[in-house]
Parts: C-alpha cells; structure tokens; sequence
C-alpha cells in the first residue's frame, strides 16, 4: 500500500513538475511578448534527451552524479507530506522530519557536484562553487524562518507544522516569511539569485558536460525537486492544503510570484547575491524571528 | 491580427505533422520526440548569426516549434553554421561537432556554405561545407531572412520525423573521407585529438 | 607648421587633401622624428591607425601612419616608403599603446618585421605557412584553386567578357535554333493542316 | 609546477561572447588575472577581395565586413570613393544616407540593448529589443530589399528613391519609438539589478582613453565629447541640431546611460531629416563601371558608427581595381588594448557586461 | 555507577582514579585512535622515540581520563601537553614549535592556577567536591576561575582566538600524529570542558556563543586554505566550535558526545585518507593534486563516506549527531544560535567539496600524478572500519543511545528515549536512520537499473582533454584544476571579508614583538629563548599565585 502511495507521489510530483515548467516557459514567453512553446515541451525535451543515442561519460561517478541527484530529489519528495492532517500522500515524512528534509534537499546537488568535479569541466567546478557559495547565503535566512516556526509549532515535524497554523504563518509571521522567500527564490534558481548555469558566465555551469540521458534525468529530477520544494514551502508558511486542488493552487500561486519575480530583475554577480542575502533577507528574517518568539 | 498569428502557428504545426511514413509505431514515437525539441547549439560561426537572434526571440519566436538554444555541445542536437567558415573557425567547428551527441544534425546558412558565396575567392573560407561535416539542411540566401531558417527548421523537423536525417549515422560510415579532407585544408597537425575509431566505440552502460 | 615640416622633415609640401586631412610624405629615417614633432609641438597624439600599401610595380611599401589630434578635428597622414623584401621597421608600440596590434596585423599580412614590438604572433590566420596573405603577389585565386574545390556550377571564375561573348553566342545559337525549329514546326503544322484538308 | 590559476576559453562557441571570437582567461577564483584576446574566426580576407575586383563589384562585398551595422562601411566606401574620383553627390542622396545611417545606428543600438540586457540575464528586454529592431529592419527591406546587408548608398548617390509614403511610415515609427524608449529605461536602464551590475565595473580613465585611441561610447562615457559628426562633420550632419551626450563615470552603467541618450539622438536627428528631406535627384551621373578608375592617389574618411569612429584608408592606382582599402573599425584597438586591460581584476561575471558595453564587434577587426 | 579505584592520602590531600561511564567513553575514543593508527605506522620510517614518546603519551591520556581529582588530571595534562611538544618536533619548525610551547604552558599555568582555586576553597582535588567548591567561591573568585579554565581548555581545542598554535602545528606534524592531534588530543579538550566546567558550572550561554562563532569563523577560514591539511585543522576547530556551543546549553551532552564519537572518527578517516594520498604522491596542496579518482576509487570512496559524515548528510552518521545537537538547541529556545550552527554547518559544504574536488576530482595538476597507485592496504583497512563504524551509526543512529543515556544518567541529566537502534528520538523530534537509509538505498538501485536500461548508451570520453571548452581544445599545458580557487571568491562579499582577510595572528605576532623587545633586557642575564619563556613563565606563575591566594 504504502508503495503503491509512493509511486502516486512520484507520478503527481514528476507531472505536475513538468506542468509548471511548461507553464513557466510559457509564461516567462508572455513577459517577453512571445506565444512560447506548447505546455508539455519541458518534458518532450527530457524525453527526447532519453532517446539520445549516445552519452557522453567520464567514469564511474560521472555516471552516478546526475542518479545520486535524481535519488536525491525522489527520497527529499517521499519526506514531504503533501497533505496536513491525513496520512494519505503522507510518504515517509512520519519516519523523518523536517531537519533531515533540510539535508536532502542539498544531497542531491552535493551529490552531482562530484559527477560534475569527475566531469573535469572547469567551468563544472565553477558553476558548482558558485552553487556552494551562494548555498549558505541562501539557506542563512530559510533557516533562521524554519527555525522559528518549528520553535513556534513545538515540532519539527512537517505535517505537524502544517497542522499547526489555525492563520497560516505567512499572514501570522509575514517577515519570517518574506525572509524565508527570498532564499526560495534563488533555491528555485530564479533571478536575481541564479549565478550557478549562468549561461553567458559559466557557459551552463554545471550542466556544462551532461548530454543525453545524463541531462534527461536532471531534467526530470528538476521537475520533481521543484515540486518537492514547493509543497515543502506551502506546508511550512501557507498553512498546508487538503486536497490536491488547494496544493496545486497554492503551489501555482507561489511558483507563479516566483518566476514572476525572476524574470523582472537582472542577475547578480555571486559575491553581490551573497552580500544581499547576508544583509536583508537574513535580517529580515532575524527581525521576524525575534518579533515571533519575544514572548 | 492575432487570429492570422495563430492561424499560422497552426499552419507551421500541420506541416510539421503532414509527413507520412511508414514506421514502427516505437520509432514513430522517439522521431516525433526528436522532432518537437531541437536544442540549438550557441555558436554563432559566421555572419549569419545576426539574423539568429530575431528568429529565436518574440517576432519570429522559434520555441513555439521547440526549438531552442543549447550552451555547450553536450545538450545540442543542432549546429548551425551559419555562413563562411574559415578555417580557425572550421577546426572549432568540428571539434564541437564531434562532442554533440547522437543523433545530431547539422544545419547550414547562407550561399558561403553552398559554395563559398562572396568569398569564393577568399583563401582562408572554405567553399562547399558538406565536404568537411555531414549537412542535413542548407538554407539559401545572403543572408536567409528568419522565415527562411525557419523554413528549414520545419523542413529538418519533417525529416527527423520521417527518420530521414541520419547525417550523423553518414559521418560515422564515412568519417575517414571527411577526416581526408578534414586534414587537406587544417594541416596534419591540428587534427583533434580524437581517434578514428571514435565512432566505433560500442558496448557501454 | 607646414614650413617647419617642409625644411626639416619631407621631401615635398604638405598636401591639403580636406580641410581635416593633411598629408605628407617623408623619408623613413625621418618618421619618428616628425611624429615626435608633431606629438610634442602640436595636439597630435592619438595614433589612428597604420595602414601599408604595396606598390609592387614600384618595389616599395607605403606605410602610412594617420595621428589625430586630441579634438579629432585634424588628421595627418605621414606617408614612408620601406623596401618590400626583409622589410624591418621600427616599433612604435612604446610611444602608442594602440600601435602594438596594428603592427601585429600588419606582420602577419605584409611579412613587416617591426623592432620593438614584443608580440607578432598570429592574429587573424592560424597556422599560415604560405606568403603573407595581403602581399600582391599572393594570387589569392590561384590559391582558392590548388586548395579547395567548388561545387560543380559554380562559373565566377571566368573572364567577364570573354564569358558575356560567349553568352552572346549561347543566345544567338539558342535563338537560331529556336527559329530553326519554329520554322521546322511551321512548316510540319502547315503540312498537317495541308493534311488535314 | 604550481597550479594556482585555471585558464578558461570565454568564447568563441559560448552564450556570452559578442560574436565569433575569444577571450582566453586565467583565473584564480573567478577573478581574471590575464585576458588574452584571440580573433581571426572569422578571417575572409576583405582588403585582399576587395584588390580583385572593381570598385562596383568591391561595392557589394564592403557592407559584409561589420555584421551587426554595415551602413557605416557602404558609407564610407561610397565617400573614399567620391573623394578620390571627385563626385560631388546631390543634397537629396545626402540626407537619405543620413537617414539610412542613422536607422542603422538605431538597430545597432537595439541589437546592444539586446547584448547587455542579455550578459545580465535579463532576457526579456532582449527579446523586446530585438523585436523592435525588427521594426527598423522592416523598413530598410521596403527601401533596399534587404534586412541586413543593403548595398544601397552606392558610390555618387544611393541605389533607389524612397517608396512612396516612406517618410511617413518612418515618422510613425519614430513616434512608437520615442514612447517604446520609455519602457527600456523603467525595466532596463534603470532597473536596480542592471545599476548593482553596471556601476563602477569596467572603468576607464579619461586620460588612458585620450592616449590610446579609443573612440565613441568609451571617450563619452568619460566625459569627452567625441564624435565625427561634430569633429568632422560629413554628408549634412553640420546642419542638424543634435548633442554628443556625454557622461563622466567612464563605466559600464556610464557608456549605457550614453547609448541610450544616443538613441534619443538618432531619433531627433531622423526627424529632422525627414522634415528637411529635399527633392532631387539621387545619383548623379557615373562613368559605366567596368570602366570606372580610380586616380592614384590616398584618402582617409570616416563616420561615426554606433560604435565610435569607422574609417577607411583607400588608395587607388590609375585602374579601375582599388589597390588597397584598409578597414580601421572602433573594435580593434577596443578589443586589444583596452579589454586586455580591463579585464585584468574583474570578475568572470563581468566579461560578457563589458564587452557588451564596449560594443566589440569581431568581424571588423579581422576583416 | 561509580568505581573507586584507589584512595591515596598525601598529608591532607586526596587522590582518586575512578572508571565512570564518562571516562570509559572517552578512553574508548583513545583506543579506537591508537589502533586504528597503529595500522599505518609501517608505512613510515619513524625513529625509536616516537614510539616511546608514543606511549608515554597514551599513559598520559589515560590518566586524564580516569583521574577523578584535579591533581592527577593535571599531571596527565602536563605529561600529554610535553610529549605532544616533543613528538611535533620530529618534523614541526622552530616558530610553530615555541607557538605551541609558549601556549601549551600559558595553558597550563592557568590550569594550575585554577585548580589551586578550587583547591583553596575546600582544601580538595576531588572532582565530587568540585561543584560546591565553584559554588563557595566569590563571584569575582568564580569568574576569574573560568577565565582561567576556560583558556586552557580553548587553547587545546584551538577555539577562534586562540587557534594561533593549532593550525600549524596541525600542517606540519607527521601525518599520523596530525590524525592524533585531531582525532584525540582535541578531545581532551572536550573531556576537560565536562570534567572542569560542565559539571562545576550551570550551562554558560556565553560559551555557546563561543563556540558557535568559533564555527562560523573557522569554517571560513578553512574554506580559503590551499593545504589539505589546514582545511582539515580548521575543520576540526570548527566541528569542536559545535561541540562547545551544545555543552554550553542544558541538556547537550548527548549531541557532544555523539558528535565527539563521530568527529573522531570522521577525522581519523580523513586523516588516515589524506596521509595515504601524501604517501603516495608527495603532495598536500589543492593547488598541486587532483584527478586522482580513477587512480585510487578505493581511497575515494572512502573520503567520500567521510566527507558525507563530516557535512552531516542523512544517509550517514554524521547526521545523527548533528541532530542531537540542532535537537538541543532548539529544545533550549537559543534559536539565532541555532540558526549560527547551521549556517555554518551549510557554509560548510564548500570546503567539504574543496577538500573532496582539490584532491580526487578535476584534472591532475602534474603529470606525475598520472602514474599514482591505489595506497596499501595498511591504509585502507583502519578506512574501512572507521566507514564501517560511520555507516552503521547513520543507519542505527540509536544503536549508542543506551550507552550514552549511561553517562547521562551518571551526570543526573535528562536521558534520551530509545525504541530500537534504527529510530533517533529528541525532545522535539525523531528520525528513523534506518528507513532513511533503506529508501534512498532502494531508490538509488532503482535509478540505477532504469538509467542502464535507456536506449541511449554512455560512452567514455576518449580522454579527459574531451571536454565542452567552448570549442577550443585544452592540452597537457592547460591549466584545468579549479582546486585552488575554490572559495576565493567569497573574500569579495563585505562581510565575509572581514572573517577571512583579519586573523589572530596579527595579534599574537604584535604581542610577540612586544614581548620580543622586552625579553631583550632579560636577555642579558638569560641565554636561550626557552628557558626565557619558563622563566617569564615562573615569574607570572608566582605573582598570580601570590595574587589568587592572597
């Protein structure tokens, strides 16, 4: 049972990833005056990735960084609960919590990183170095936000978070929140905090070498963490959901801000987003924890 | 206005499917995958370029096609070489070509690759491409206009999807000819450092 | 300034080529004295360009250097001739940082060995053994057609009026054949309708 | 031994190189410690072709040697040309080359928006731009048949009248353009991200900029005013009112806030012109061109192209082949001498923003 | 559960060994160290008094460990901070050895002195007597004490301030004793931080503090190093900043010592890994390493298992600890300190790749590295158990939870609760290693067959010059390796700067000078610099005990 639950998750995770990466090029296609591509073009390209002839690989733990990633992506998406106060959809997250869900989310990247590092693209190394610099900044005052509402919900127990907003914390603790957004912007590589494939810097940084069914799987695996993230962020600030249409419209809703915000503002140099995320995000965000915890 | 834009996606759309052919239902499939997304390398090799930039952005907007950039040659299944090619640029050329993975297909612009066009004189551009890479696709003009590339675009498309554009399985049967005549105009020693059984390689995971 | 120039640097006046153009030609031993007098005594000071000409007929190059002043508003073109074999000129990519690369252009197109100039590698060709590419006894041509192949077709390599005779006599034959023919069929049709009847 | 440093290729098969060319970077970190500049990838050997042949058949090749604005070089061409042959050419032609060039320039600086919204990831203003220019490209089709290259300001004239009503379509686009501008500077010009980018990042001194040669937005975007078409005032530029607008940070953010004036320019300029725009002929009389020759004798001539100064240096020999034509873009003193320099401290991320800003165009220099 | 040894009386003064539950955890440490150790020594050509030196060092941790009076810990103190100068200067240089000697004494003066506090204040070395002794004493008295333990202690841990000696010493001793320095010698710190304050004190929020920016700052600090070892001597400093912070705060002494069982053997994996790579190629910098994964996979996949612990990813050990340590934290409400360890331990992350990419990945920055060897198996089987010990406590995190409720239940704390080894429970939260393991396990595998069973097939590239570089071709002169420069960047961001450009050094080498200038009037009576230093020494010794007892 709990399997057949876990290939649902899967299923819903990779469709609904590829949906709003679909969305997102047509979207960002009408910011830009365009009519952009059809809806499923994101996942025909990953298919057509699949059905490569050939890839290119550099050993053994090439060949294993993009499965490490995609391992990554499935096991952080099975600790996610997507629904609050049901344990249906629930995965795994009853035998995890919301610590180890933090680690997973970078397990994957670290683990592509040494696929990546094997790869001996230098502008790899690059684009991976960027990732890991801009990592602390970015997580900085996501953890300063989780650490306070985990505090407030007395748990650091997801569905249990979930459950615990009666107002979601979003409205309750907006400067947590916005704290917490700016880093969920750059973790969904948006701009202005999207220095890791920096195409006209670091060619595609570390996707720089993958070809073939390597890009395929990170592709599809990008479609699940995304989805995985934003149902995280939805349980943590927007009160959870109930049934999957109040989970997608509240994951829309908050990709849609996202990409919306992404394709307004110019990128910044890795050095200036790790200054920025250091100085406002991260006080906001202290602001916001000790406003919420004074008492 | 916008009922004749759609009309004309719609058009685009019909002709890319209006090819009919007889294949297995499984090649069917990857051919259609391999035809509705074409990843196109970044490398503006010559004067052609310029009329790169209009195709792919909001006038002509070739990612309603599925037809996009690629960055590095690991994720293109297209190159464009777009125009004259000298011979500093040529050896780039087919060294990025090789790293493109299969199938790949290559895409040439402008009277230059056809047969030297302007510069037919010139003694540093070579005159006729298909002797150096495989060419799947020449679009004609100095330069084409971006309804003409994309013309081709639709044209490689329907070949792929016929499963007709097999230029790559053409260099690989053929490569010591086009290593001949590789190494006739860059010189013995530039050769890339590939081997010529590169292509040979079976097996793998 | 023009009298100057004429008693102690060139051979002839200054030539007013535009109001904004002046012109002199000069004896190399003299042409960094007169830049340097120009450079120094006036506001020329920008290095425009370098630029070398090859009169084969005559044996020589005209190197021409073209220094503006600092509004812009005037150019002087110092003209020297060098002699076309082994030429080997003096640097001036000291004086004018800009000078380093067109003299790095010009080695590589005209064989021109400038002394003083710590970089002439290759910057447009790569791996060119043959003549210098812009010397006028490269028959570029010539080698289009020992290196590389045409498609078949193609026909610019002919003479044009050798070519436009030809053509002419194409056309002619062309139009007498033609006529030959209607003739021909005239005449067939007459006889079928004669037949006919 | 030691291998502190990593050397990297910036080009030329990479998203964020200004044409076919290349920087080869060392690096430690991501900041550049040497930046060697590598062209030739696009070598055709123009001043040779351009021995080979007559001057009209030379004519139709000279647009094809800068790519992203060839007006300047059929320009230039067509006044080394008339110079050296000694045509005067009607008051009309003038004026439609002034209009011709300065619609050049508009698209060039289009194409530059483009680039520099580009090397900052701001995509959608690139692909507004380049729609936009598309515009401006419409109308060069409806007055030369062509996009890109036009091969229409012919030696002793330009190649064809202006289509009927041309002048209006350009006044409305001109009037779409001055409201599209605003637009540019809310999302682009002054956009948080492109200023935090832009300011204090590729700076050049005024003096450097005086003593090495640099031209067009480098000398203005420190503050000095240089411009042909007000130093050396050619075709009717000397009865137009326009500015050089000049700006003092010598930046990055500096030479854009410059383009973007200059663009303001054009379009004053392009109204002007088709206010004033005089009736006449086109093309004065030209000996047949087989038999047209050239006197011996050397020119040198220049405009203003959206880049800087674009001169050519043309000698003749008493035949009607040109015996030699030397290109001198603004690109190659830009590509070499100052890139090389200012590359040195900055940071990988800031390659593609200046080069953007310099406005380096490959084909040019190599020719 | 106590066990008196022996009760020696000397006049008035007792001594007293005792086996605690503590003791043994920590003398467990010393042993897993040494005999993991003793595996490589055959490797080197080491003289006959390292191993004498060796084992009088072994005695003297012992008796650290099982004194159960001040006196006897301070011997064993002394004895350990003497042979270490000793065995250092096998290979150490004369700066880096008077670095260590003029702290390691300063240390231990103020350790005696503060002992000779407690020791005023009930006439008793005994650790039972201790707390009351603290609480007798006034508060000027006790503040003074703290200063003064807590300087000892953080010279040994090498806390951000005073790490001045330890970084050096770290890089220059024999390879296998920098393993033993970090592995052991450092947690003789932590052990003095229980014995000495801990259980004398009540939880110190200024030393949580300590310790959280001693992480933050040493992390940054290692992520600028060139040198492995220096990346890993930094490391240590910080991976004990975590352990200060959580004995700073009610209830850590679960997560400190997990995490002290963990990073010693996290470190003497690493250690061990980064000695057989200097064995075998010569090299110990980034800048001068690399590539040599398909040289030595087996030597990499065991720092890869170490580098996963060291970041604390869950499928493995290190998580364990580190949630033991977030749990406490979180437990006691100091959540911008939280927020601080975490944000270190993300910071992290960098130096961790470094470390992993500068040596095993990228390209070989010299040719002779192309020729290196997989390392002996002397090297490899202390790996192998120390990853063996790792994974089985990333999948049963629980599996010491008993054994560490013992110690805790000894020092009357709050226990953890335990259901089976596989589930880790805090007061805030649990996890269960095992399924973490098992589904990221399966999915792994999963992938794994799906990925070999695509139509599209992987072929090796040719050679590792076969790479997308923008369609130039590097060669062998090419410089490719991005070891180095990993990190640097981060100097740019204006705070960043401050942490990374500024260093304590500066500071000590004012103070040498300093102290230079003024030793030069005492030069004229004393020849030699070291008996300078223990003379200065005795003079202060004698004017502070004239001071405390007065």
């Amino acid at each position: 049972m709990i399997l057949l639950e876990l290939l649902l998750m899967l299923l819903v995770a990779y469709g609904v990833g590829f949906l709003y990466y679909g969305l997102y090029r047509n979207i960002t296609a009408r910011f830009q005056r365009r009519f952009g591509p059809p809806l499923w073009q994101s996942f025909f390209d990953s298919i057509k990735f699949f059905l490569k002839e050939e890839s290119t690989s550099h050993g053994w733990m090439f060949y294993l960084g993009p499965i490490i990633m995609m391992s990554g992506a499935i096991t952080t998406l099975f600790f996610i609960p997507f629904f609050k106060e049901t344990t249906n959809f629930s995965g795994l997250s009853s035998y995890g919590n919301l610590f180890v869900v933090l680690y997973l989310l970078v397990l994957g990247p670290l683990g592509n990183a040494l696929g990546v590092g094997t790869g001996g693209n230098p502008f790899g190394a690059m684009g991976v170095t960027r990732g890991l610099s801009r990592l602390f900044a970015l997580e900085l005052p996501f953890y300063i936000a989780v650490i306070a509402i985990m505090s407030l919900s007395g748990s650091a127990d997801i569905s249990e978070i979930a459950a615990h907003q009666s107002t979601m914390y979003a409205l309750a603790y907006p400067l947590l929140f916005i704290g917490a957004l700016f880093s969920f912007i750059g973790m969904m590589g948006q701009s202005p905090f999207d220095v890791v494939g920096a195409p006209v810097e670091v060619y595609s940084g570390p996707a720089s070498e993958f070809s073939g069914k390597f890009l395929a799987l990170l592709m599809s695996q990008s479609a699940i963490y995304t989805f995985a993230k934003l149902v995280l962020m939805v349980n943590l600030f927007l009160g959870g959901a109930q049934g999957f249409l109040e989970l997608l419209l509240k994951t829309f809703v908050l990709f849609l801000f996202v990409i919306s915000f992404g394709s307004l503002y110019g990128r910044f140099k890795t050095p200036q987003s790790i200054d920025f995320l250091l100085k406002v995000p991260t006080t906001i965000a202290v602001i916001g924890l000790i406003l919420a915890t004074w008492s | 206005m916008e009922e004749g834009f759609l009309l004309e996606q719609k058009t685009l759309e019909g002709d890319l499917n209006s090819e009919t052919s007889h294949q297995s239902s499984v090649d069917f499939l990857m051919n259609w995958f391999r035809k509705r997304s074409i990843f196109v390398l970044a490398y503006g090799t010559g004067c052609g370029a310029i009329e790169m930039p209009p195709t792919f952005t909001s006038r002509y907007d070739a990612e309603r096609l599925g037809i996009r950039g690629a960055a590095t040659p690991r994720q293109a299944d297209v190159i464009i070489v777009s125009g004259y090619c000298s011979y500093k640029t040529l050896r780039r050329i087919i060294r990025t070509y090789e790293q493109m993975s299969n199938p790949k297909y290559v895409l040439a612009l402008g009277s230059c690759t056809v047969n030297g066009g302007m510069y037919w004189d010139s003694y540093n551009t070579i005159k006729k491409l298909e002797d150096y890479l495989p060419v799947d696709m020449y679009v004609n003009g100095c330069m084409p206009r971006p309804e003409s590339i994309l013309e081709g675009f639709i044209e490689l498309q329907k070949e792929i999807g016929a499963g007709k554009a097999s230029s790559w399985q053409k260099y690989e049967e053929n490569h010591e000819f086009y290593r001949k005549n590789q190494e006739a105009v860059l010189g013995e020693k530039v050769e890339p450092s590939y081997e010529a059984d590169w292509y040979l390689y079976e097996g793998g995971l | 300034m023009f009298k100057t120039i004429k008693s102690n640097f060139a051979t002839a006046d200054v030539e007013v080529k535009r109001q904004d153009l002046y012109k002199v030609v000069i004896k190399y031993d003299r042409l960094s004295a007169l830049i340097d007098f120009l450079y120094n005594n006036y506001t020329y000071k920008i290095l425009n360009a370098i630029t070398c000409t090859d009169w084969i007929e005559e044996g020589h190059f005209a190197l021409t250097y073209l220094i503006t002043t600092e509004d812009r508003s005037n150019t002087f073109m110092i003209q020297t001739l060098v002699g076309r074999e082994d030429t080997k000129v003096e640097s001036f990519s000291k004086k004018f940082k800009q000078a380093q690369i067109m003299e790095r252009d010009l080695h590589e197109m005209y064989g021109i060995d400038f002394i003083g100039n710590d970089n002439l590698k290759e910057l447009s060709l790569e791996n060119w053994v043959h003549t210098p590419p812009l010397r006028r006894e490269f028959d570029t041509l010539e080698f289009v057609n020992e290196h590389l192949t045409f498609r078949e077709g193609r026909e610019d390599n002919v003479d044009v009026k050798a070519e436009t005779k030809r053509l002419r006599a194409l056309k002619k034959a062309q139009k007498e054949a033609d006529k030959k023919a209607k003739e021909a069929a005239d005449a067939s049709a007459l006889k079928e309708n004669e037949d006919g009847k | 031994m030691e291998n502190k440093h990593i050397t990297i290729f910036h080009g030329p098969q990479h998203p964020g190189i200004t044409g076919n060319m290349s920087v080869e970077l060392d690096l430690i970190g991501e900041t550049i410690q040497k930046a060697t500049t590598h062209v030739g990838y696009l070598h055709r050997g123009f001043e040779k072709l351009v021995e080979r042949r007559t001057v009209i058949q030379a004519f139709t090749i000279v647009c094809r040697i800068c790519v992203p604005e060839p007006d300047p070089n059929e320009a230039n061409f067509a006044a080394a040309v008339e110079e050296l042959a000694g045509i005067e050419i009607s008051e009309r032609s003038k004026y439609i080359r002034v209009m011709v060039l300065e619609l050049s320039r508009l698209a060039a600086q289009f194409l530059w928006l483009a680039g520099q919204s580009g090397s900052i990831g701001l995509y959608a203003v690139g692909q507004w731009a380049i729609a936009d220019r598309d515009l401006i490209l419409d109308l060069f089709e409806e007055l030369t048949g062509a996009r890109v290259y036009h091969m229409y300001i012919y030696p002793g004239g330009v190649r064809r009248d202006l289509p009927e009503g041309f002048l209006e379509r350009v006044s409305k686009l001109l009037s779409y353009m001055k409201k599209r501008l605003k637009d540019y500077d809310d999302i682009f010009i002054n956009n948080s991200s492109f200023k935090n980018r832009a300011i204090g990042v590729g700076i050049i001194s005024k003096e450097e900029a005086l003593a090495n040669g640099y031209v067009g937005q480098v000398l203005r975007g420190c503050g000095i005013a240089a411009d042909v078409r007000k130093d050396a005032p050619y075709l009717i530029y000397g009865d137009l009112d326009f500015e050089v607008p000049t700006e003092l940070g010598g930046d990055v953010y500096a030479r854009a806030l410059v383009r973007r004036a200059e663009m303001d320019q054009s379009v004053h300029i392009l109204e002007q012109v088709v206010e004033k725009m005089p009736e006449g002929e086109i093309m004065v009389k030209m000996p047949a061109h087989r038999k047209f020759k050239l006197p011996k004798d050397d020119t040198w001539v220049k405009v203003e192209s959206a880049r800087g100064e674009f001169a050519y240096y043309m000698a003749g020999d008493g035949t009607e082949k040109i015996r030699r034509m030397q290109v001198r873009g603004p690109s190659l003193v830009h590509a070499y001498t100052l890139l090389e320099n200012l590359l040195v401290g900055a940071e990988l991320s800031d390659v593609a923003l200046i080069m953007n800003s310099l406005g380096i165009c490959p084909p040019e220099i190599e020719r | 559960m106590m066990i008196n040894l022996s009760n020696y009386a000397l006049g008035h003064i007792v001594l007293a060994l005792e086996m605690s539950h503590l003791a043994n955890f920590f003398a467990v440490l010393i042993l897993l160290s040494m005999g993991t150790l003793l595996f490589l020594v055959k490797n080197y050509a080491l003289p006959k008094s390292f191993y004498a030196l060796s084992a009088l060092l072994s005695t003297s941790l012992f008796l650290i460990v099982y004194a159960a009076d001040y006196l006897l810990f301070f011997i064993g103190w002394e004895v350990m901070s003497i042979t270490t100068y000793f065995l250092l200067s096998f290979s150490v240089s004369q700066k880096t050895l008077h670095k260590y000697i003029i702290f390691a004494m300063s240390s231990a003066l103020a350790l005696f002195i503060a002992i000779l506090m407690i020791y005023s204040t009930q006439q008793s070395f005994l650790y039972s007597d201790a707390r009351e002794s603290f609480e007798l004493m006034g508060e000027f008295q006790g503040v003074f004490f703290l200063v003064l333990i807590l300087f000892a202690i953080f010279v040994k841990l090498g806390v951000i301030g005073f790490h001045y000696w330890l970084v050096d010493a770290y890089e220059e001793a024999h390879d296998i004793f920098t393993a033993f320095l970090s592995a052991v010698l450092s947690k003789m710190g932590v052990y003095a931080l229980i014995i000495l304050v801990v259980k004398v004190t009540q939880p110190m929020l200024a030393l949580a503090i300590i310790g959280v920016m001693t992480s933050i700052i040493a992390t940054f600090k290692a992520i600028q190093e060139d040198s492995v070892k220096r990346v890993l001597a930094y490391s240590s400093i910080a991976q004990l900043g975590y352990i200060v912070t959580v004995l700073g705060v009610a209830d850590g002494m679960s997560g400190a010592l997990y995490h002290s069982l963990i990073h010693t053997a996290v470190k003497l994996l690493l250690f061990i890994n980064i000695a057989g790579v200097i064995y075998m190629t010569g090299r110990d910098k980034f800048s001068q390493l690399g590539g040599l994964i398909y040289k030595m996979p087996q030597s990499f996949v065991l720092l890869l298992i170490g580098i996963i612990v060291l970041a604390g990813m869950p499928p493995l050990g290190g998580f364990s600890s580190k949630f033991l340590i977030y749990s406490a934290l979180l437990d006691t409400k100091y959540l911008l300190l939280l927020s601080g360890v975490m944000f270190s331990s993300a910071s992290a992350f960098l130096y961790i790749y470094k470390l992993i990419y500068g040596v095993y990945l990228g390209h070989p920055s010299h040719k002779k590295l192309e020729s290196a060897k997989e390392v002996s198996l002397s090297f490899l089987l202390p790996q192998y158990l120390l990853a063996f010990i790792l994974i089985t406590l990333g999948t049963f995190p629980a599996l010491i939870v008993p054994y560490i409720n013992e110690i805790l239940l000894e020092s009357s704390l709050t226990t953890l609760s335990f259901t089976h080894a596989g589930e880790l429970i805090s007061a805030f939260a649990q996890f269960n290693g095992l399924i973490v393991m098992s589904a990221f396990g399966t999915i792994f595998v999963l992938v794994v067959i799906f990925f070999v069973s695509t139509r599209s097939k992987a072929k090796e590239a040719k050679n590792r010059f076969d790479i997308a570089y923008c369609g130039e071709e590097p060669d062998e002169s090419t410089h490719l390796h991005y070891g180095y420069s990993m990190g640097k960047e981060l100097a740019r961001v204006g705070i960043l700067r401050a942490i990374i450009k500024n260093s304590s050094s500066h500071f000590y080498e004012y103070l040498g000078k300093q102290t230079l200038s003024f030793a030069e009037l005492f030069r004229k009576i004393y020849s030699g610099k070291l008996s300078v230093n223990f003379n200065i020494a005795i003079l202060f010794l004698l004017l502070l005990l004239w001071g405390s007892l007065r």
